[in-house]
């Protein structure tokens, strides 16, 4: 029952990390256009925090839409 | 079991599709507000798609059952 | 052997369903311009049906010359 | 065993994202020349960007347990 | 039987990749007509350009075998 | 023994091949721009050939990049 929960646990935090990969791979696109200053400006972070949001609010709205109509 | 694993595959296969499309067309950067109406609308454009490529894909297959990809 | 037999239809039907997932994400993107009428026009539906053949025409094309190459 | 496993997995992820977005953003055909220091600027910045990404997901994951993607 | 099956699983990512591009070289929207002599010669520019990475590829591994990806 | 190494050997040769193919398409949409002559250009193959010298450059620094932040 250990190992289990253990797998479980594990499985979980493996999704959120591939989650996070795959945000960033999209929004880095999106919000960063050059590359010369290592440092996030605010107009960035900015951008990065509402793509998440926005993708996620996407998400949701979809899967909702979905079950409705099945 | 087998088949219910391969819906569950489908299914969200199907929503990780639709979000990424649909995010892309309703969504702008710098993303400041969301664009719930159209989502829905989208949604409703993507499943139209679907059944139209569905319809094609099909079609094709069963006038050449040899040339399907 | 029944089992075989629906392991086949079973992979077959979901090579099918894999297929459509795939041309509708790649159609979509090309035929589908603005979503802010949830009906498809008919220019909208013509061009997915045209984009489905002609990807299925490359294919085609395709596998048989490579298979002139080898 | 299983830890370390998925760690590779999550480093492997992470070289190829970061190699396939700052070439993009560094590179530019017809690629004649190198540019080492766009590519320590990209990398730093990539991961910056990563991040922040985590902490608003997680943020959001944490809101709302049952509405996260 | 394993070489044979990442020789199936090496074709197939060809056909898989070579498509793609071709049809994405080739075919316009709203794709009214079909373009074989396009294709013919994608399909030879898209082996040429194979030889030739997997050329310049292996000559770098062989330069530095420490630094290939 | 003879089989764990023709195993590793294989399984190497496949990764190479799966590079290349990672490249060739990534190279090929960026330095082909049009397809009506089946010859590649003077051009098109140096543009191929620094493409994957740039992308594995890259990809070294970043690796070195990576190691040294650890």
């Amino acid at each position: 029952k250990d190992i289990m929960n253990f797998l479980e646990v594990e499985n979980s935090k493996q999704k959120v990390q591939m989650s996070i990969h795959q945000f960033t791979n999209m929004c880095f696109k999106q919000c960063i256009t050059n590359a010369t200053n290592p440092e996030l400006s605010a107009g960035e972070e900015q951008c990065l925090n509402n793509c998440v949001n926005r993708f996620l609010d996407t998400n949701i709205r979809i899967v909702k839409g979905l079950q409705n109509i099945q | 079991q087998i088949s219910q694993e391969l819906a569950i595959a489908n299914a969200t296969e199907l929503v990780n599709k639709v979000t990424e499309n649909c995010f892309e067309t309703c969504m702008k950067t710098p993303y400041a507000e969301g664009n719930d109406s159209c989502v829905d609308s989208c949604l409703a454009k993507y499943m139209r798609s679907w059944n139209s490529i569905s319809r094609a894909y099909i079609q094709r297959i069963q006038q050449s059952p040899d040339k399907n990809a």
